[in-house]
């Protein structure tokens, strides 16, 4: 059944919701509603409409039209304090923190523990902020700067602070994007537990899978209209994408076209960092895609960083690139070889959010639309205008700002810059992070066409499914050394997670 | 009736005072002021000039921000016949273009506090606090004084030469330094009545009221209360109000032919100590003090001051 | 279990951070303090004594007024450029009061309430528009600095005595009453930083405002409440500066706001704002203080001090680092 | 500081993008221009002619130049308050070599050159520094204060007939030579950041620095590069206004770095960087001017120029919204 049975107390009923921007309908004439103690899954393709709907529901920006009922009072629009007020917590699809506050002050940001006259209790925040932790199971340093911890980390804390609210309804958008299996895993542990206890949630995510095995009923949302609420339990994934994209896309995971690798391309020769990697030797032929993947920690980004030329401090060992030494002091000498990096960070180191589409994709190769060193903008746009065709960007607009593209659309802009750079060596951090199902598909389609081109592709990877589906070799790292390398034919996601958790040394079955 | 411009370098008292009185003397004669003020900027100063130009004044009365970049300024209005009346500061180079230079002697002006105070102060040690370096003025008034102390045949060595802007916290600092770092000075010479509020000040709260003689420049209101108060021992005038309704009286002739351009003038001055504190010739004119500045015989036109050969 | 990918792929954010937690950027102040005391004490030996030192302190008490209440504000990612002319225009108004009413409390009162109103316009301001703080304020300091010459005509306004008397010649226990203000100012900044949530707002606004507004925090009121206070604060000065001058001029706060910003940054507060600390701006003052004190007590000539005092500064900030 | 993020997520942000995204950003100074020059030319029918308006370009003329400089920077996310007291240092060069050698050229290239390689140096310090340029610039602007004094000897430097003649009485086709200089300055900038990579990156690195490094943009040398480039300018501007103000003063800058701050800003470039234009500079240089022009035809005095002249830079900043 797809509505809520007549027992069910409603934690919040949104009634013919409608947002635009810049003339685009981000959502339009949106009917929603969770009933406490429901798991909600919203799904959509990129740009549908869900990050603005859940920043509507949490106060953070104002509908067009339309009304938001919760703890028993109507709103025509929300902002964030009496969102919260009213009992909605939120986990930002871009996490809202605080870098340089502490863990502990980040949680409770707005809602310090107070002695007498108003005095901050810095001592009783950090000891409910550990209690807290500890009840979900996470081991964080509660003093620590937030800054200095890694982008998996901060989104468990903005968990954490959306927890600690104690709302009645949380709004997760896409929560597990930067979380890898287990912390994955123990979220919707932690979600059913929230949910037992009569929290609704309201859960966005690309991954279908988890949102099948999770949610009681799922939205999906496309081009801003609702176009269905189905049964999470009796729903099946391929009528879910079909109604996600609106036609059916074969639900077959694996694209994987035979393609003809080449000789060797770019050979690490027992490279070590300090603290980082140690005694890493590893050759990736020409056409090859890679997957790296690990633990946190385990050496994966280090690995990609060092490729990229981000870092070459306290490096040792041999690199060489297309049969040359290869060793950049800095981005440029990388870039200059061919060697592209597209961080998983991508809205803090990778897109430039002031620029449009168009110059965000040629910043990595202006030499390419220059004459003489003057750049074309005609050119400059024709590319631009193709490249979006390519990625199947949404909307098609050149000259849109990229801050104003939803955060798939970013992703595949940010793809876009490396492809029309076109480099030998893509070191990717996890490619298709946020993006949703057929942009999944067309960006690993890209990636591979990249490859039977002849270029070489290293990616780093959390999402099991996608190094299965895209990866001709799987390298799991693990404290810095390669731990074991995978083939990915008739590799499963559990042996892989295993395989990620476990040493090489134990055995796995 | 006439349009005047009059123009000033900036917000400081001393133009100031010299807008009031020309204000005050213009609105007896019927003449009509528009005040102009440049922020210091020279180049302000010179689309200052353009603009009264272009407004239509008759002519242009003006405390330069440095006379040394007004020949644009004076060709400008020279092109369309507005004669233009400098005060303070002199450039040989431009006497001529100009309707007239009304100045003080800049390298004597210090000389006769220095005397004064040399004769007080036979040997010992003494400093001199200046204003803003760089247009010269500041420059020559603690040369003048540092000479007028020789010249009383003072034995007096001279142990610290600071700036200070023009300004009062400035030199009050200064000064507590400078009477920090030489425990036994004798005297303190600051280039403007302001700085000798300050330094005064600094001087009071060193204890050493009396012990530590000041001398200034400018006879200004705070100046002269200085004085009154057997703080400062002398301080030499030059009024910029009595010298602006001269200067405009001056231009005005220029204007009616009356008065033959390109003549300089000596700025009146006026010594000022205890003994004559009575009758100082005020900043802050009353009507009856512009009525006399207004009967008085012009000045007349004299040898520009000789820069000393260094 | 921090990833390689937060600390190698951020480098640029890693190092300072660090140094910042170990503090040793004020360790680095500390030292080039020490430098200039040690070089001018043997210079001058009477640079050491009581009463030179407190005399820098005096020179120094109106800035770290005015510098005390601005840390707040660039720790809040704002910004006042106009509390030079906020300063003149409170003085005067303190002035006219005093010459008026002879009252010293009632023109205390009369300086600190004209700051603090000005602050809350300004704040209301900064608030309310897209506009940065650095230019709004730039055009709200020329406009007080007219105020100003309109309030006196353009010449000093004398006849304040009774403020003079109590802050440009009083003392207690032979320290001046406004090195007593100044280090009032700190310790209540530093207070309200450390222990109130207004202060945690500050770090948390100039952090990421955005982050701040869905937390819930009331941004505008709270920015409004940091120019306010700022305000305050520049009155504060105002009413002492007339006693120490022992009159209100249009000019007397010409030049504070970039002092008293130089003093913070150089204390270790960057502009960026979400860190710093109004201890470090007191040694930001003082250093500023201490190098003219000394400047004057080696003889260094006047046409060579500014060269001098820049070289100083410049060096100070690149120590400092993240600034 | 807003994230990035923010900007798409504040309701109360969209508008003003919108509003930019429409141009209609510039309109709003072109409006505020339109209507003091309808103001004026009622009050004074003198305010119209060609004679006044050709003054009216070549009084803002340096400041033009020095504004466009600064564009760049501001886009790139940086900024240099040295830029009068460079002004300054280079006019003084220039008038010292064309009264040792009476050579024009000879001048004109040292002034250029001197402002080139200040700049230059300034790049060095704020590209290899992790101070922000504010501060670091804020030190050197002073010590260059100094070195204007000591290169000066204490009073203006005369004998640069040969420059005056050209730059202060020169014209061509009854336009004034240093109207010519400032359109070339403005139309050279124009072309560098819409049409040049280097200009690209000043986009880019403003926008975000890092993101800018990851796409192998030489960050630190394309730094330099902008501040060079600047400092160019200033060279320039101080070789024409010798030319103007006849003779070398260490002064003659003084103020020029918050004037160009002030028409950049308001000319819609944001101080954070990342967006702007040369044109929108242009305006607002032109609204400096025209207001002084204004307030000089219609008579409005000294002592209120400043609080008149407060209220409409604030007015224009705040229309500006985005600033
Ligand atoms: N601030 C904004 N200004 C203009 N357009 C916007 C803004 N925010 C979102 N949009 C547009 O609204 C549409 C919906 O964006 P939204 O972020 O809600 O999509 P989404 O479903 O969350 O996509 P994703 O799965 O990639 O996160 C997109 O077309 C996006 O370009
Ligand atoms: N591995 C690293 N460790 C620390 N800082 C780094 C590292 N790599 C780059 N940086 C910093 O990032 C900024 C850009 O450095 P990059 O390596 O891109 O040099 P660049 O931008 O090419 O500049 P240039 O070519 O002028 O040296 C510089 O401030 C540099 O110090
Ligand atoms: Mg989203
Ligand atoms: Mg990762």
């Amino acid at each position: 059944m797809t509505t809520i049975e007549s027992g069910a107390q409603l934690a919040i009923r949104v009634h013919g919701v409608t947002k635009s921007f810049l003339g685009t309908r981000a959502l339009d004439d949106i009917d929603f509603e969770v009933a406490r103690g429901e798991v909600h899954g919203l799904v959509g393709k990129n740009g549908a409409g869900k990050s603005t709907f859940m920043k509507i529901l949490s106060g953070a920006q104002p509908p067009d039209s339309g009304e938001i009922v919760v703890g028993g009072k109507a709103f025509k629009a929300l902002d964030p304090a009496e969102g919260r007020a009213a009992g909605i917590a939120i986990v930002y699809q871009n996490p809202e923190l605080h870098l340089d506050l502490s863990v502990a002050a980040n949680i409770f940001l707005g809602a310090e523990p107070r002695k007498a006259f108003g005095v901050l209790d810095d001592g009783a925040m950090q000891k409910r902020a550990r209690e807290l932790l500890a009840r979900l199971g996470l081991n964080l340093p509660v003093n620590k700067r937030l800054g200095d911890l890694d982008i998996a980390d901060r989104q468990q804390v903005a968990i954490a602070k959306a927890v600690r609210e104690e709302a009645h309804v949380l709004l997760l958008d896409e929560p597990t994007a930067a979380l890898n299996k287990a912390q994955a895993d123990f979220l919707f542990r932690l979600i059913r537990d929230l949910a037992k206890q009569g929290m609704a949630i309201v859960y966005v995510s690309h991954h279908l899978d988890e949102v099948l095995d999770i949610s009681d009923r799922i939205t999906i949302l496309r081009n801003g209209r609702k176009v269905a609420v189905v049964d999470g339990k009796t729903s099946d994934k391929d009528s879910l994408i079909s109604m996600i994209v609106g036609r059916t896309l074969d639900a077959v995971e694996l694209h994987r076209t035979e393609r003809s690798t080449g000789e060797a391309f770019f050979i690490l020769d027992n490279v070590s960092q300090e603290g980082r990697l140690a005694e890493v030797s590893l050759t990736v032929r020409a056409g090859e895609i890679v997957g790296l993947t690990g633990l946190i920690g385990g050496g994966a980004n280090a690995l990609a960083a060092v490729m990229g030329g981000l870092d070459d401090r306290q490096l040792s060992g041999q690199m060489q690139l297309a049969g040359a030494a290869y060793a950049p002091a800095s981005v440029r000498d990388a870039v200059a070889r061919g060697v592209l990096f597209i961080p998983e960070d991508m809205r803090g180191r990778g897109l430039v959010m002031s620029l449009s589409i168009a110059k965000n994709i040629s910043l990595a190769a202006l030499r390419s639309i220059a004459k003489l060193g003057w750049l074309s903008l005609r050119k400059e746009h024709e590319v631009a205008t193709e490249m979006s065709e390519r990625l199947d960007l949404n909307p098609r607009a050149p000259s849109r700002e990229v801050r104003f593209l939803s955060g798939g659309n970013q992703r595949k802009a940010l793809l876009g810059r490396a492809i029309f750079a076109n480099g030998k060596l893509f070191v990717l951090e996890e490619p298709t992070q946020g993006v949703d199902v057929e942009s999944q598909r067309q960006i690993h389609d890209h990636l591979r066409r990249l490859a039977g081109g002849g270029a070489s592709v290293v990616f780093v990877s959390t999402d099991l499914e996608e190094l299965i589906a895209l990866a001709d070799r799987i390298i799991v790292m693990r404290e810095g050394r390669i731990d074991r390398e995978l083939s990915p034919a008739g590799l499963d996601p559990e042996r892989l997670l295993a395989a990620i958790q476990t040493p090489s040394t134990a055995s796995v079955n | 009736g006439k349009t005047i411009a009059f123009m000033r370098g900036g917000p400081d008292p001393y133009y100031q005072y010299g807008m009031n009185a020309v204000q005050s003397a213009a609105d007896k004669l019927g003449v009509k002021v528009i005040t102009y003020t440049a922020n210091n900027d020279p180049t302000q100063e010179l689309a200052n000039v353009q603009d009264a130009i272009t407004k239509g004044v008759d002519g242009i009365l003006i405390y330069a921000v440095s006379l040394s970049s007004e020949k644009a300024a004076i060709a400008q209005a020279k092109r369309a016949g507005v004669p233009i009346f400098f005060q303070y500061g002199y450039d040989p180079s431009i006497l001529a273009d100009t309707a007239g230079i009304m100045e003080i002697n800049l390298f004597t002006f210090g000389e006769p506090v220095g005397e004064a105070i040399g004769k007080m102060v036979p040997e010992g040690e003494y400093a001199t606090i200046t204003g803003k370096l760089g247009r010269g003025d500041a420059e020559a008034f603690a040369q003048s004084f540092k000479n007028g102390m020789a010249a009383s045949g003072s034995k007096a060595v001279d142990v610290a030469d600071l700036g200070a802007d023009w300004d009062r916290q400035k030199a009050l600092d200064a000064a507590s330094q400078i009477i920090t770092a030489h425990p036994n000075l004798k005297a303190i010479y600051a280039a403007n009545d302001d700085m000798a509020v300050g330094v005064s000040i600094a001087i009071d709260r060193a204890g050493k009221t009396g012990q530590i003689l000041l001398g200034g420049d400018n006879g200004a209101p705070y100046g002269v209360d200085l004085i009154k108060q057997g703080k400062m021992t002398m301080t030499n005038g030059n009024p910029p109000s009595i010298a602006s309704v001269y200067s405009l009286r001056l231009l005005l002739g220029v204007i009616d032919g009356s008065v033959k351009p390109g003549q300089f003038y000596a700025a009146p001055t006026q010594l000022t100590s205890k003994d004559n504190v009575a009758d100082v010739i005020p900043w802050d004119a009353k009507p009856a003090n512009v009525d006399q500045w207004l009967k008085d015989p012009l000045p007349q036109g004299s040898a520009p001051p000789t820069p000393p050969s260094k | 279990m921090t990833s390689p990918a937060a600390t190698a792929a951020q480098p640029t954010l890693r190092r300072p951070n660090f140094v910042m937690a170990l503090g040793v950027g004020r360790f680095t102040l500390l030292i080039v303090l020490l430098l200039i005391v040690a070089v001018t004490a043997i210079g001058n030996p009477r640079f050491l004594t009581a009463h030179n030192l407190l005399n820098i302190l005096f020179q120094v008490s109106t800035l770290g007024i005015v510098a005390a209440g601005q840390t707040i504000l660039l720790i809040a990612g704002g910004l006042d450029l106009s509390v030079g002319a906020a300063l003149s225009v409170a003085g005067l108004a303190t002035a006219l009061v005093v010459v008026a009413t002879g009252s010293v409390v009632l023109s205390a009162l009369t300086g600190a309430g004209v700051g603090l109103v000005i602050g809350a316009l300004t704040g209301m301001l900064v608030a309310t528009n897209r506009a940065t703080p650095f230019i709004i304020t730039l055009g709200t300091m020329t406009f007080l600095q007219g105020v100003a010459i309109l309030m006196s005509g353009g010449s000093p306004i004398n006849g304040t005595d009774a403020l003079f008397n109590l802050f440009g010649m009083g003392d207690f226990l032979h320290v001046p009453w406004p090195v007593y203000v100044m280090l009032l100012a700190i310790v209540a900044v530093f207070l309200v930083l450390r222990f109130t949530p207004l202060g945690r707002y500050a770090f948390a606004i100039g952090g990421n405002e955005e982050a701040a507004r869905l937390s819930g925090i009331p941004v505008r009121r709270t920015k409004i409440a940091f120019y306010a206070l700022n305000g305050l604060f520049v009155g504060v000065a105002g009413v002492i500066l007339t006693g120490i001058l022992d009159s209100g001029l249009p000019s007397m706060g010409t030049g504070y706001e970039l002092r008293a910003i130089a003093a913070v940054v150089i204390g270790g507060t960057p502009l960026i704002g979400g860190r710093g600390t109004v201890i470090g701006t007191l040694g930001g003052v003082l250093l500023l203080g201490l190098v003219s004190n000394s400047m004057n007590l080696l003889g260094v000539g006047a046409n060579f001090q500014s060269a001098v005092l820049g070289l100083i500064i410049t060096a100070a900030v690149l120590l400092q680092k993240k600034a």
